[in-house]
């Protein structure tokens, strides 16, 4: 067998994401791809938590609602999930907690039996599943080790134990000749992406689903040579991240929508005064608080026009961990070299979700901005022929750099004339080519599926992973616009013009893809769109586009 | 020799005549110069301000500036603090926007430490928008937002920068520029939270000149012990931005503790970090 | 002659918009019509400010920049606007002040002559100017004694001494047999239509251009039975509103560009949690601080979109007096009816202009929203047919009434069942039908001009005064949408699809309607856009309308 | 009669088992059900959260509710209660949310004195994000986002309400159920804006259960005079939110003054009036 797929269930508290990752770990170390998927509630104990475990031979980036192993540590797990059970599949259960048919071994007399923790009822699990998969002991040991933090001699004693519990093996899992990739979270991508492109300092408020971002960079602060910071709110955030790039250190903020919505008046000033920012907002179901833990790609339309005034702004949506990384690295770049905001746009799936990480770390380099030759009096705001004013920093022995709010003359200072304001205006405006042709040195629209295909699946962002392997599946083509404000056109339109039918695919409820695109003549024909606030899976959309091709 | 003169821009003052602004402009020039005098390169000072008359100030100093928006003065200069240590940093703000629309952030500057230097215009109006009441207007304040009279008691910044933290605390008056500039030049000096509370009188919509020149007086360190927080606090009561006979001036508050970007930084200057190589973190990954 | 400009000049302090609406009140109780531009830097004293007065016969809604009359109370108002002199013009002048020809008066020494204070002489100008357009005394004195609130007799003899020193008159402006209209500025009109549809509180934080807002009905609290509110910030003032409203009052808020993105998080609260409130958005040019008393229409995509999350919102665009009184009331009806948040877009030029009006107040009442009708137990978020729960407050002995931020069920508890969170999202989406049947019991799409005419002028808010005039003169039609979200498409349609050329005019650098209207397949052939903070005027339109149909 | 389980709703509660936030959800819903069994009708409360563990107190107390936004909870009780002065508005935050990203709204609000509750539950850290440092964190706190410890000092919010304005002031101990009871009902009776910071154990992330139990104690009106400002500033500097032997919990101060909705509304019942005719005004333009 060459695929997997493992649901793990509990209550929050009963370490569920840990298990699910160490399983994930297990699968990892004997070759397979790993797609990992968590699913849990606002709360932080109780309540109903799950993750899926896809693992494959092949590259993925979905699960699917069909598991092949339902591992229930809880009544509630197995109930719920049961129905998902492929034909072949099976049910590991803790005895005690569950009745059901599968295998049941009483995973708390395990730990209890070796005085462990109640919390370690799932090294208990992890050992049965391994054993359930075939998976060789030292295999198991090595992982543990790696990844537990305390007492370790103890979980490996109860793991051991529960390996043994289980007589046969269900599943053979074969070890498989591939080398291990990393194993990182769309969150852990945009970190990464962001260092290898300069990153100073990190300043963000905690924030579902980003706040991973800041506890990753926090955590690493040392490892990867960042600062970060945790300010009083948005607001402050977005302040701080402009004066560190006003005094030259590369700056990025991450949130969701609703601290999002208090930086757009920094953002505005970001774009006046020609400040270099990266945003990251991962969306969640809104409005307003919403579903705090959940999915959805329903902030589009608000990051793509947010502001007051008219200003230049880069929107950028990856649909894995790898083009969440070289895209936070583009974002970088492009902020630095025309001075201006720019966005990655992730999503709750795409930054909790777990990838294989295959992406090349020499391919984001930092680089430099334009910067003043020391000639003359220095003028922030020159006004040059491609709109971009060569950089200098508070500190220089040669310059002194005024960079302000009001509309202003090229060395800073406000104006209310007519003509320098329109002249101002342009200035700012005039990047946008210099920024549309460096763009098109870039891969701004993917094509994934049958190329030939006349049938597109048409999706952004974390979307795409179900897209592709349904697209694979029934011969059809996708195509994913990786950049979304400006709108990559002539990709798009080479991309979409011989289509007979366009499918958009998005997790809203209004289709907000499909929207930015009409305004460019682009027709979608049906739209697919789910917002209960959960992802698509593969087989879940696999459904739905029958329907509408059938 | 640098003058206040030389640090001067092209840029035309538009403030109204008689307005207290000129005086705080005048003092923070001659702490400048006299600083580059010192031998201090001014290229290494980054002030900051807010958006109201006071904040027309950075247009007319020619030193690095960063014009931001209402009430949002103290983030932009913790950025700029934090991203390069090395920095002098001031911020200049009105009562309405350190007071009012971002006063978290004030407090927040106070409770970390952080070495900044922020001096308050405090007119105790909004100046730009024509006058309205602000949070340091006495109650009954006939605004245009507030015809019948502000229905809201005043705050006492000096009272508040101390509950928050401040550890250099200060009230200055526009009227006594020898004073002020002592008070500025000393909160520069101090290592950490320097706020200065400067009364400054609107000559157009409140007029509190006389009001001021009657009733303030100047205290130093012999009459106040300024390390002592529960003389700092009663000395902060001696006048609440209300009626009263005698409103002091000088250093309330002053102590040392360590500052933000010292505990946060660990040494480190963000400007001159680059970026480490991220493969032998992604290694722990796998 | 039936029509005259004039325009008045001098520093700021020295009362110019004071005297302009002064001069302005003169001609209306002779029975003109008028339009009142204001133009003045972001200052307090000193600078240059001046007011355009232009009085007609008929009903004018836009200014020239040729006028008939300079009155220059300072060497730069002639200097800077003698270009803009017809060709019968005249100068009218403090001749202390300024050396020019023209009507020299020393209105400083009259003022000395009489010890009044040095900020009458434009008391003196009114009065000099008065004869010279040989209005009669009379009118001149009761004006005075109507408008001046201090020290009448003073400022009336200095009047007369100015008006007697004027030899002959130069103008002789004939009085109309029309009844004088009451001279009222957009924002003035924003405020008594939302009185007419019933407000309760005003809720605002200054900022220019909607501060008059605000000045207005605190000044008028008991004429009109309105509470205002002057809070510690735009998100204070948001949050208020959503709080009187959840309390039963009909609540507003108004704020320019900067102060409305501060308030998008709670805007996406109030579609959340369907709370009826009526935002006013002034806007000025940005980003940012910008030229902050200065016009723009540069906010449109940003309000149309704001706010992260799906739910509904509307979106009205008067462009005169009459059109803000009547959208502020439909705005608040609106809000109530649905129990969303609505807008009311202003701009500078609208909102501090002053216009005749002639608006009929009975044609807004407050309409009662659909109010609980004490049945059963209480749910605040009924799912309803329409989508619309009927509404009951807090201190109803019957009911308990719990709104929320969360995705949540018909009672408001919080819910993050994919099935619930699908339904409710489809409950507050439906409303949007009722809307539409709503909206277009209303004016939605308004036509000027010659309407046989295959050449549109397409243009929005306070820019259809220039565009109205212009297409007069060339047998043009104008179409103005008054409803910007959601887009009226039909009547769109109808008022479009003859055209075999269609302008779009608007004042801001990007052509924010036009790229609204191009996702529903509007094609604009040409724009003409301004960009440097001032508003089109007739004449300067005329030309660039003449250039792009030539 | 009403019993506390009449004011419950069919939500599941979330909370971790040992949370403190149980009970001052007991004890709001025993001093309402005293209110209504004292024949107050408890339609005519309004409770507001914002985000956070603590705010899910709306979902299961039965009477009218506004769950708001993170930082927010003062500007929706200020509407409500200007809007319908009749209604009796309580609000609950957390720490993150009052005196983080919302601190500036607890200042004016304290500054206006109207006439609202508001109950913090502060376990000093932020619960539902997963436990990282808050304003009133000790120095030092390893938390998510600071694992080498919280670079800043923490608030003291009992010293902050003071100097704001505040009319009553209390600290409670979620572990002091009976006391707490008191201070919420007697804040509800106290006329003004009425502010309790509860100190709250997070179970989960920061479990200061014994820490508080062995050092807090109660005091009453008859040890510490509560309308001595000066007294009262110096009880709150008894215990800093750092270290400290001795946490004084009980009403710190409590003074009568008027209050914002009075005097902004004269009497007006804004959810009462009706619009004016609009033609007399009209009639002054012409
Ligand atoms: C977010 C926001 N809200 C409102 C304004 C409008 N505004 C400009 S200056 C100002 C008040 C300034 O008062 P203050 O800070 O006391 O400064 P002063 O003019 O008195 O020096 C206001 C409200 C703004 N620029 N931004
Ligand atoms: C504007 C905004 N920023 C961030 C968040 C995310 N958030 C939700 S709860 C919370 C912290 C809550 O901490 P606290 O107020 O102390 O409440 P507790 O959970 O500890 O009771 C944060 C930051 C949010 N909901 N809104
Ligand atoms: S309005 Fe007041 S603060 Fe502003 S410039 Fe004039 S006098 Fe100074
Ligand atoms: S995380 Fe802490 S505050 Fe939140 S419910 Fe659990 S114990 Fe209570
Ligand atoms: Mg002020
Ligand atoms: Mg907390």
């Amino acid at each position: 067998m060459k695929e997997i797929s493992i649901l793990i269930g509990g209550k929050a508290g009963d370490g569920i994401r840990q298990a699910g990752q160490t399983v994930s770990t297990l699968l990892n170390r004997i070759g397979y791809r790993i797609f990992f998927y968590d699913d849990y509630p606002s709360l932080i104990r109780g309540g109903h938590n799950f993750s899926i475990i896809r693992a494959s031979e092949k590259r993925i980036i979905a699960h699917k609602d069909s598991v092949d192993i339902i591992v229930a540590l809880n009544k509630d797990t197995a109930e719920k999930h049961k129905s998902r059970l492929n034909a072949e599949g099976m049910i590991l259960y803790d005895s005690k907690a569950v009745d059901t048919e599968g295998v049941g071994i009483d995973f708390m007399q395990i730990v209890k039996q070796l005085d462990g923790l109640p919390i370690m009822r799932n090294t208990a699990a992890i050992g049965a599943l391994a054993k359930v998969l075939g998976i060789e002991w030292p295999v198991v040991e090595r992982v543990m080790k790696d990844t537990i933090e305390k007492q370790v001699a103890l979980n490996l004693n109860i793991a051991q134990l529960a390996y043994e519990k289980v007589g046969t093996s269900r599943f053979v899992i074969e070890k498989l000749d591939q080398k291990s990739l990393p194993l990182v979270s769309g969150n852990e991508a945009i970190a990464l992406g962001a260092v290898r492109a300069g990153l100073n300092m990190y300043i963000a408020y905690p924030m579902t689903p980003a706040s991973a971002i800041l506890h990753y960079l926090a955590a690493h602060e040392d490892d990867l040579g960042v600062v970060t910071v945790h300010p009083e709110s948005e607001i402050a955030v977005a302040l701080m991240a402009l004066g560190a790039a006003y005094a030259g250190a590369r700056s990025m903020v991450g949130t969701s929508g609703g601290g999002f919505a208090l930086m757009t008046e920094a953002l505005s000033l970001a774009g006046q005064g020609e400040f270099p920012v990266v945003f990251i907002e991962c969306q969640r179901p809104g409005p307003s608080t919403g579903v705090p833990t959940y999915t959805m790609q329903g902030d589009l339309s608000f990051v793509v026009h947010a502001g007051h005034g008219e200003f230049l702004k880069v929107v950028l949506a990856p649909g894995d961990a790898e083009e969440a990384f070289y895209l936070t690295g583009l974002a970088m770049n492009l902020a630095w070299k025309f001075h201006i905001p720019t966005f990655v746009l992730s999503d709750k799936h795409l930054s909790e979700s777990i990838f294989s990480f295959a992406a090349d770390p020499d391919k984001i380099k930092p680089e430099p901005p334009l910067i003043w030759d020391g000639q003359g009096k220095y003028k922030r705001y020159l006004d040059t022929q491609d709109g971009i004013s060569p950089l200098a920093f508070p500190g220089d022995p040669a310059a002194t750099v005024k960079v302000t709010s009001y509309e202003h003359d090229e060395y800073g200072i406000t104006t209310e004339d007519p003509d320098q304001i329109a002249r101002m205006q342009e200035k700012r405006l005039r990047k946008k080519e210099g920024l549309i042709d460096e763009l098109a040195k870039n891969e701004q629209v993917k094509i994934y599926g049958n190329r030939e295909s006349k049938t597109v699946l048409l999706c952004w962002g974390s979307t795409k992973g179900a897209c592709i392997e349904v697209a694979e599946q029934l011969g059809l083509k996708v195509v994913q616009p990786l950049v979304l404000k400006p709108l990559p056109i002539d990709p798009l339109r080479q991309a979409l013009s011989d289509a007979d039918m366009i499918i958009g695919i998005e997790v809203n409820a209004t289709g907000q893809l499909a929207k930015l695109l009409s305004g460019h003549g682009f027709g979608i024909d049906h739209m697919i769109l789910r917002y209960d606030a959960r992802p698509f899976t593969v087989d879940g959309l696999l459904d739905k586009v029958k329907e509408v091709i059938s | 020799m640098t003058t206040p003169k030389k640090i001067e821009t092209y840029a035309v003052n538009t403030w109204c005549p008689g307005c207290g602004n000129f005086s705080i402009l005048t003092s923070i020039r001659k702490v400048l110069a006299n600083l580059s005098n010192e031998g201090f390169d001014l290229h290494r000072v980054a002030m900051v301000s807010g958006i109201g008359c006071h904040a027309k100030i950075v247009d007319y100093v020619d030193v690095n500036t960063f014009y931001s928006i209402h009430g949002r003065v103290p983030p932009a200069m913790t950025g700029i603090k934090l991203a390069n240590p090395d920095l002098t940093v001031i911020g200049h703000s009105g009562d309405g926007d350190a007071y009012g629309e971002g006063v978290e952030h004030l407090i927040f500057s106070a409770k970390r430490n952080i070495d900044l230097t922020y001096i308050i215009h405090n007119n105790r109006v909004y100046g730009l928008t024509t006058g309205q009441f602000t949070p340091t207007s006495p109650t009954g304040f006939k605004g245009r937002s507030t015809p019948m009279g502000s229905p809201e008691e005043p705050l006492n910044p000096i009272e508040l920068m101390i509950a928050s933290g401040a550890t250099f605390v200060a009230r200055g008056f526009s009227g006594k520029i020898k004073q002020l500039q002592d008070l500025i030049r000393a909160a520069i000096d101090h290592k950490g939270f320097s706020f200065i509370d400067v009364l400054q009188p609107c000559y157009t919509f409140y007029d509190t000149y006389n009001f001021y020149r009657e009733r303030v007086y100047e205290f130093t360190g012999q009459e106040h012990d300024a390390s002592d927080r529960t003389a700092a606090l009663a000395k902060a009561g001696e006048w609440a931005y209300r009626e009263g006979e005698r409103i002091p001036i000088g250093i309330f508050y002053q102590v040392e503790r360590a500052t933000y970007e010292e505990t946060l930084l660990r040494g480190r200057i963000p400007v001159k970090l680059s970026p480490k190589d991220i493969r032998p973190v992604l290694e722990k990954h796998i």
